[in-house]
């Protein structure tokens, strides 16, 4: 099975990709309408919400966060994967990744999008957010640099700007290609402007390559300190169950795990809604779930050893909130996650199901709810059975309202990826152009070098 | 490529230095369209110039109202300041107390309409000028102790560090900003360190950047006047 | 005046560890409070409410754990299976400990909570964007946030009773958090008075509401650092030191005859109250 | 300047005082709602309105402190409240009291709520229909007077709450001119029967009792910490009594069927067998004897039969309990042993007061921590006690059609009278029926015509405490701020317009209460230790004060606890239809339910339970497992006459064969924060009476508990842990034997 095959004309590469910005299958306008539906529930929400207090998501004392925290690591964590394949990947020259790079990179700036509006829906006082940013001001104070939050929000905002400038950058030759291409219209004025004069000069080639190096380079940490970061909100705080070193490596591979899970979906759902069979091959897809394994058996491995740390510790405490998340209420969610997130992807480890495109799409989502249910989880528990047993409680069950909030970021994330799609080359043309030639240079070495044997 | 490295550590170092200028540089300002502050319009258009403002000296008699007022200490009417955290509006009884043996301006319509009310045993509404929002405390009686008391500053002097030049205003008017940022100017520089008295100061504040801790000459506690943690000011 | 402060003190950054090498002077408030006395009669939280400005929720809202009682009565059973507690129960009043290295402190993006000079825990609502975060850290979870918008709700605050809120506490609005400020209002006005006469404010000049409504005087308040106050007096009888984890009392074998302790001390919040334990007959 | 603890005196300052109390414009008091909101400054948009005349010691944001009496219940505590811009914020104790030295109780704190509560009545009311109309007071006065002339003197019945002080005796002369004897001092939970049993054995119905001298204090129901008698005095006295007389902290021993906050505190708690506590004094009392104490011989024969196999049998306390309770009583002297409303609340209550008064006895107590308490010299203003016999007869009569004409102040029976009495039926039978109210309450509800009255913190008034604490005294009532509503009334106003349509000429000297009260007082300024003051000076401080201090000699103890005519009924045996005793719970904060709309009450946690907003039946776990019930279910509890519904409570601290439901909720008028929560177990308390002194027995309804198979989650404080420390130090206790108390500050 090849990842692509060596003989596509690089004009029906541009042909082909860019029939994704025309005419895509009925499905996705299905797609983008059940978003927009979806998003629309959690604009309706957010201001019943604002307008009346934030004890209509139904949090309480002492469980004050809920699921808008936990969600909001999520979409943080999805957004690892795009740096994973693009960034990581692209330095160790994995030209599999060629095919699928970009729409990764897409998601990791959507997720972020989206994690960012669950710190605005968190928020007791959102027309007060501006305080919490280090701004010049006649009161002269600032926030404070102390804060796990306050690093949270430098981190994701240069995240969020770094990832945006990446996938600009690495757009910028199709920009062109979609320029010389289109009819006049709208787009075409928006692809001229943002292609910036590219003309595939060779300067232009060598500074855009060294341009890109440079942002790759930079993203890579920048995603590792990210998650990391988010990690501390737990990690820094005092909070049985939260305060474990091992938490930032966890939340960071717990990060790639869901990023690549959701990678898998995504990747089923753009082969069929734009057609993308002959890039976005099974050989290809593959290679993700491999990867999508061995992740998953990292983040196995470091949930065993949070947990062995924990047990063989002597902060009873901590202990007994472990023994609460096995046997007490979240019981049922926390044996899912371990379900979800540790057995399920046993399933990737069969090479018959590798390619198996219904049970990978299936997987992936369980993936993705068990990792959704591990941010619950770690979140979750130690407010119902922190260190006051006083204030413990079990009968806290999110509102509609959070619940809402949840479904519509899968809305807007879906919206914001799926118009993204439709506007812009989902699949890198030039990259793909390039694997193409590569394969295609390699193939005919090969044949040489055969008919030399012979 | 250089170029390009060059021109954004150029521009970062711009926008740094800007930033930085910003944060020092931002100050208070009134908004309104004069530097007298906002008008408010009271039941009676009560003439604090005529009141408090200076004598004209060439009119001993002091009959032209056009031409100066009369030189009553602020404290005379707003007794309540030395004593209370909030400065108060004098009861009615104060104003009568005088305008009942001041035949000449008995037929005057403000001083009608003041009667009005006496007769009716009502108060005056008058209007908040000076109003704070409700989260923050402020003591006139620590002020008028420090200036007046203390320091033996004239009394309008020290009123009008907040409340203007009010001896020239007709009716009152914020003159001043009142704000967070406007209280901060004076306590840092009026308030260095003071041998006596002075509260040592926490930790945390200070880093937020509140004012400046200095050490004292001993070497020994860090103290500072005025205002040196939220609490003393948020309520 | 910000950027070079900023600059200035990033060497101070968290350098004054409040308990180390500088104590507080000349206040430190705090607080004792005898469990033996304590008769758990809830005088001190009906007090807290009325001095405070804290709503009253009503039922549906209480249910889903909304109250905001800044002072709350735990009760305790003992935990041995007998049929009946014929040892009574144990009651505790919780507020906030107003901790010297407090969890809530350093975890705020906007540093509305942070720490006095009297060694107060402070919470400035004006400032408060509500994260939540330092409820989260809190390992007493004293700290109560306003879920919804009380002065605007039904039957909260009627036109009539709203006269009785007190003028010189805010009343908050939705999205901030709060707590016990130790009657901060009362401190303020105490230390005004004391200071436009050149002295510091005496013991037993100013009280906490729930110390003064308290029947059983359970409760001491004052200046831990005044040597003639009955908090220091007692702390120091008590052998239990602000800025230990543990106390020296307690490392001995066969642990302490006496009755102070503070509690979740070993986390190192160092709190500022003390409780003194309850007593119970033996010769019964 | 919120020095709490200072003053500001009214001393040496003439001036009609009440001008002072008008309200300063509080929009500029800075209390706008929401202070967050408003987050810049604000220009000309509040007002700000000083006062037209102002005395030098009112000043803008200083609190200016009056005296007064708090009115939450009859205890008679000293308040002292902090008024600020004419409005009055909060309610302290006056530390001038003997009674609560400074102190308050919830209840009191609560005080404000009644004050300001939104649902008080605010014009006088007459029925229409179903509706009330508002009319004017002269038309009100003038519909009584018609009224009372149509009818002779013995069919007007007046029924009021404990009254005391100068109202009662204008209440006294009022019923005198209209010619009425019958006045009803109905209070639904009060101290009957103690009082009767005193009496006998004391000479008098409320000695003094010295819980702080006691080295150990036998409590048989007496709930002191919570509701009995005057609470906050004896929370004092018991905080003194745990340092400790001589060092040698003292020890509490509660005996009762329901855990009572008092209990709740004890060293030893023990669950007795309900209505046995009568039957383990004696044995107690037999115990003594078995150790060497010697009995006098009237007792000794009196306890005989008592040994410990058969108490321990009838009470469910161990032997081995009874003779530790009995060796700590002889080892610490003086001890003191209280008889309170469980061991009363039953057809045999008397006897069992009796039995435990002469427990008191034998162990030589009385005299030294049972001591004679002062009386106030003025016969005709020392308080009216309420008992629930008065209610009985009230009843009897107005079944009879006896009275025509029906007074109501103070008292809300439509909501207390026990179910099987029938009142609310029997009420209709009344003519013309008048309620002097503060909120429509369920009795208000029934009346044709409705009189509002001020609150207590706007009214005057004297008040005498039926429990004196030290030396006599008379607290005074006085307004703290200017009426919130004007067409309110107090209620000495009201009488005093009523006595003067029968007599004129000999009220015209008092334009209104005040000047009576004023004068009633000055007239005896000498009694009052007044004596070279001139009247204003005399006045002024009387108000400064808040109290008066008589001195006088206190009474003597007289009368002796006997043995003779002792006899207390055996257990009774199990009732299959209604197994289970109903323990209707007094509960510090909510009591008869007078004050269950005052929100803070309704939201302060029951110390118990913890639980707010709700009624609850307390069962034992035990009980409970038998019956299949868990905590949160909602259960019918039904008795023979008639049947409530509430949720369940596992409760550790009750007799498995009894249940416990607080009483003071369940409202079906009285207020937003009343109506509709919880349940009243009033309504199905049986007509049982205290064999001797006719009082209602509240303890001796028999019920039977089913499931409904509804089922609610408890609206409580507690969390999911229970009471459980889940083995952290949180609340930690020392046995005295580990203990050392010597140096404690």
């Amino acid at each position: 099975m090849k990842d692509i095959r060596e003989d596509i004309a690089w004009a029906k590469i541009n042909r082909d990709i860019l029939g994704s910005l025309e005419n895509p299958r009925k499905l996705y306008w299905v797609i983008v309408t059940c978003a927009l539906a979806a998003f629309g529930v959690g604009v309706g929400c957010e201001i019943y919400q604002y307008r009346t207090g934030m004890g209509v998501a139904n949090l309480n004392n002492p469980q004050v966060w809920g699921l808008y925290i936990a969600t909001f690591i999520f979409w943080i964590g999805m957004s690892h994967s795009g740096t994973l394949l693009s960034a990581i990947l692209h330095l160790m020259h994995a030209d599999w990744r060629k095919p699928i790079y970009r729409f990764a990179e897409a998601m990791t700036t959507f997720s972020l999008m989206t994690a960012g509006l669950f710190v605005m829906v968190h928020i007791g006082r959102l027309w007060q957010f501006y305080y919490s940013l280090p701004y010049p001001n006649e009161r002269g104070i600032w926030p404070n640099f102390q804060s796990p939050l306050l690093w949270d929000a430098m981190a994701i905002f240069t995240y969020l700007s770094s990832s945006v400038l990446f996938l600009y950058v690495g757009m910028i030759p199709d920009l062109a290609i979609c320029r010389d291409h289109l009819h006049e219209g709208w787009r075409k004025k928006l692809y001229t402007l943002l292609a910036l004069g590219w003309e595939g000069s060779d300067r232009q080639w060598r500074n855009f390559r060294v341009t890109y190096l440079t942002i790759a380079c930079f993203l890579i940490p920048l995603a590792v300190s990210v998650h990391s970061i988010v990690a501390s909100d737990f990690a820094m705080s005092q909070q049985p169950g939260w305060h474990v070193t091992s938490f930032p490596p966890y939340f960071v591979a717990g990060a790639l795990y869901s990023g690549c899970a959701a990678i898998i979906t995504l990747f089923i759902i753009l082969r069929y809604v734009f057609r993308f069979e002959e890039y976005m091959t099974k050989s290809i897809l593959k290679k993700t779930v491999r990867l999508t394994f061995a992740i998953s058996m990292v983040w196995t491995y470091l949930n065993a050893v949070e947990f062995a740390g924990v047990w063989y510790s002597h902060d009873e405490a901590s202990k007994a909130v472990l023994i609460e998340k096995a046997t007490g209420i979240y019981a049922p969610f926390w044996w899912s996650m371990i379900f979800c997130g540790s057995v399920m992807p046993l399933v990737l480890a069969f090479k018959r199901f590798q390619t198996n495109i219904p049970v990978l799409f299936a997987v992936s989502l369980l993936l993705n709810l068990g990792m959704w249910l591990e941010r619950w989880m770690i979140v979750a528990p130690t407010f119902s059975h922190g260190y006051y047993p006083w204030t413990w409680e079990n009968d806290q069950w999110p509102s509609l309202i959070q619940w809402g909030m949840v479904f519509a970021s899968f809305g807007w994330f879906t919206l914001l990826f799926m118009v993204f799609c439709k506007v812009f080359p989902s699949v890198s043309m030039y990259e793909v152009k390039e694997m193409v030639y590569h394969r295609s240079l390699h193939l005919k070495k090969g044949e040489t070098a055969e008919q030399g044997a012979h | 490529m250089h170029r390009l490295l060059r021109l954004s550590i150029l521009l970062m170092g711009l926008f740094s230095a800007a930033g930085s200028y910003a944060a020092d540089a931002t100050q208070p300002t009134l908004t309104t369209e004069d530097s007298l502050g906002p008008q408010v319009v009271q039941p009676i258009e009560f003439p604090h110039n005529r009141h408090a403002g200076l004598r004209n000296p060439n009119d001993p008699t002091n009959s032209d109202p056009a031409k100066g007022g009369m030189e009553i200490d602020c404290q005379y009417c707003h007794t309540y300041a030395r004593r209370s955290a909030v400065a108060g509006i004098p009861p009615l009884q104060k104003c009568i107390g005088c305008h009942q043996s001041i035949e000449t301006v008995r037929d005057k319509p403000r001083i009608q309409e003041l009667f009005k009310y006496w007769d009716a045993k009502k108060p005056v509404p008058w209007k908040k000028v000076h109003d704070l929002p409700d989260f923050v405390r402020f003591n006139h009686e620590r002020h008028i102790k420090r200036f007046v008391e203390q320091q033996n500053r004239p009394t309008q002097e020290a009123c009008g560090y907040c409340h203007g030049d009010v001896k020239s205003m007709t009716v009152a008017r914020r003159s001043k900003p009142l704000t967070m940022g406007w209280c901060a100017t004076c306590h840092q520089k009026a308030h260095p360190v003071a041998a006596e008295g002075g509260t040592p100061i926490g930790n945390q504040a200070y880093w937020y950047s509140f004012q400046k801790p200095v050490a004292d000459a001993s070497g020994g506690a860090v103290k500072a006047q005025g205002p040196n943690d939220c609490w003393q000011c948020h309520k | 005046m910000s950027v070079s402060n900023l600059l200035e003190n990033w060497s101070r950054f968290r350098h004054f560890h409040p308990v180390d090498d500088k104590p507080h002077d000349p206040y430190k408030w705090a607080m004792s409070i005898d469990l033996d006395a304590c008769t758990g009669c809830n005088a001190c939280s009906v007090a807290c409410y009325a001095e405070n400005n804290i709503p009253v929720v009503g039922k549906e809202r209480f249910q889903h754990g909304q109250q905001m009682h800044w002072m709350r009565i735990e009760r305790y059973w003992d935990e041995d299976g007998r049929d009946f507690p014929d040892q009574g129960a144990q009651f505790l009043p919780m507020m906030c400990q107003q901790c010297e290295a407090a969890p809530c402190e350093t975890v705020c993006p906007v540093a509305a909570t942070n720490h006095t000079a009297d060694g107060l825990n402070s919470q400035i609502y004006n400032r408060c964007v509500g994260s939540r975060y330092c409820s989260a850290n809190c390992p007493f979870k004293v700290r109560y946030f306003n879920w919804y918008d009380y002065p605007t709700t039904d039957n909260v605050w009627p036109a009539e009773m709203s006269q009785q809120l007190n003028p010189d506490v805010t009343v908050r609005g939705k999205g901030v958090m709060e707590k016990c400020t130790f009657c901060v209002q009362r401190l303020s006005a105490a230390k005004v008075t004391a200071k436009g006469e050149g002295r510091i404010v005496r013991e037993g000049e100013v009280q906490t509401a729930c110390q003064q409504a308290c029947p059983t005087s359970a409760i001491s308040f004052g200046n831990l650092v005044d040597p003639e106050s009955r908090v220091h007096k007692q702390w120091l009888a008590q052998q239990v030191e602000i800025d230990k984890d543990e106390q020296e009392k307690h490392k001995e074998e066969g642990g302490s005859e006496l009755r102070g302790y503070r509690i979740l001390e070993e986390l190192r919040p160092y709190p500022s109250v003390m409780y003194l334990e309850r007593v119970r007959e033996s010769a019964v | 300047m919120i020095d709490s603890g200072s003053v500001k005196h009214l001393a040496g300052h003439p001036f009609d005082r009440r001008d002072f109390l008008k309200v300063l414009g509080w929009s500029g008091a800075a209390v706008a709602l929401s202070g967050c909101g408003n987050t810049s400054i604000e220009d000309g948009k509040e007002t700000v309105v000083s006062y037209v005349e102002a005395a030098d010691y009112v000043i803008p944001g200083i609190g200016v402190y009056y005296n007064s009496t708090c009115a939450q219940c009859d205890a008679g505590c000293s308040i002292n409240g902090r008024v600020r811009e004419g409005r009055v914020l909060k309610l302290e104790g006056n530390p001038d009291s003997a009674i609560n030295r400074g102190k308050t109780c919830g209840l009191g704190q609560a005080g404000v709520q009644h004050h300001y509560n939104p649902d008080r009545v605010r014009e006088p009311l007459l029925r229409n229909g179903d509706k009330g109309e508002t009319i004017t007071w002269d038309k009100a006065y003038a519909l009584i007077a018609e009224k009372l002339s149509s009818v002779k003197g013995e069919e007007i019945a007046f029924l009021s709450g404990g009254v005391s002080g100068h109202l009662k005796t204008l209440l006294g002369n009022y019923l005198d001119s209209i010619g009425s004897k019958n006045h009803f001092v109905y209070e639904a939970v009060a101290p009957a029967v103690l009082r009767a049993a005193n009496k006998k054995a004391y000479g008098m119905e409320m000695p003094r009792f010295n819980i702080n001298k006691a080295k150990v204090v036998l409590s048989f129901g007496a709930d002191f910490l919570g509701a009995w008698v005057s609470p906050v005095h004896f929370s004092q006295q018991y905080a003194q009594f745990r340092k400790g007389v001589d060092g040698k902290r003292g020890v509490l021993i509660q005996v009762e069927s329901k855990m009572t906050l008092t209990g709740a505190n004890a060293d030893r708690w023990l669950a007795v067998r309900p209505g046995t506590e009568g039957i383990l004094a004696l044995g107690i009392i037999n115990a003594l004897g078995a150790s060497g104490l010697n009995l006098s011989g009237d007792v000794a024969a009196a306890v005989k039969g008592y040994d410990k196999a058969r108490v321990s049998k009838d009470t469910g306390v161990s032997a081995e309990q009874i003779d530790k309770i009995a060796a700590l009583l002889k080892e610490r002297t003086p001890s003191l042993v209280l008889a309170g409303s469980a061991a009363e609340g039953y057809a045999h209550g008397s006897q069992n007061a009796a039995a435990i008064n002469l427990l008191n006895q034998v162990l030589g107590n009385v005299g030294k921590t049972v001591e004679a308490s002062a009386s106030v010299p003025f016969p005709q203003m020392a308080p009216a006690k309420g008992n629930t016999a008065a209610l009985k007869s009230l009843n009897d009569g107005l079944a009879a059609g006896k009275y025509k004409v029906l007074f109501n102040y103070a008292a809300n029976p439509v909501f207390t009278a026990p179910g099987a009495l029938k009142f609310k039926d029997n009420l209709a039978k009344a003519g013309f029926k008048v309620a002097f109210a503060h909120y429509l309450d369920e009795t208000a509800l029934q009346a044709d015509l409705v009189l509002p009255l001020d609150s207590a913190l706007e009214d005057w008034g004297t008040q005498v405490p039926e429990y004196m604490a030290e030396g006599a005294q008379i607290n005074i009532q006085q307004p703290l701020m200017e009426k919130l509503h004007a067409n309110t009334r107090g209620m000495g106003d009201i009488l005093l317009n009523l006595v003067k349509q029968r007599n004129p000429e000999g009220y015209k000297s008092f334009d209104d209460y005040y000047a009576y009260l004023r004068g009633a007082l000055l007239q005896n300024k000498g009694a009052l230790g007044g004596g070279g003051a001139d009247d204003d000076t005399f006045w002024n401080e009387t108000l400064t004060k808040g109290i008066v201090k008589l001195a006088g000699p206190a009474g003597a103890l007289s009368g002796k606890a006997s043995a003779v005519g002792l006899s207390l009924p055996s257990p009774s045996a199990a009732d299959a239809q209604y197994p289970l005793q109903l323990i209707p719970g007094v509960t510090a904060s909510l009591r008869d339910g007078r004050h269950a709309n005052q929100p803070w009450l309704q939201e302060s946690p029951d110390p118990l339970t913890t639980i707010v907003w709700d009624s609850w039946v307390e069962i034992h776990p035990k009980k409970a497992a038998e019956l299949g019930i868990t905590e949160g279910d909602i259960v019918e509890v039904a008795s023979r006459t008639g049947s409530i519904k509430v949720q369940a409570y596992l409760f550790p601290g009750i007799h498995p064969d009894a249940i416990s439901v607080p009483l003071g909720r369940g409202h079906e008028a009285l207020g937003r924060y009343a109506k509709g929560y919880g349940a009243n177990p009033f309504q199905i308390l049986d007509a049982v009476f205290d064999k001797e002194t006719g009082e209602l027995a509240l303890h001796e309804t028999r019920v039977k508990v089913s499931k409904t198979g509804q089922r609610v989650i408890a609206v409580k404080d507690e969390g999911a842990a229970g009471g459980m420390q889940a083995g952290r130090k949180i609340a930690v206790r020392m046995s005295t034997d580990e203990v050392d108390q010597s140096e404690e500050i």
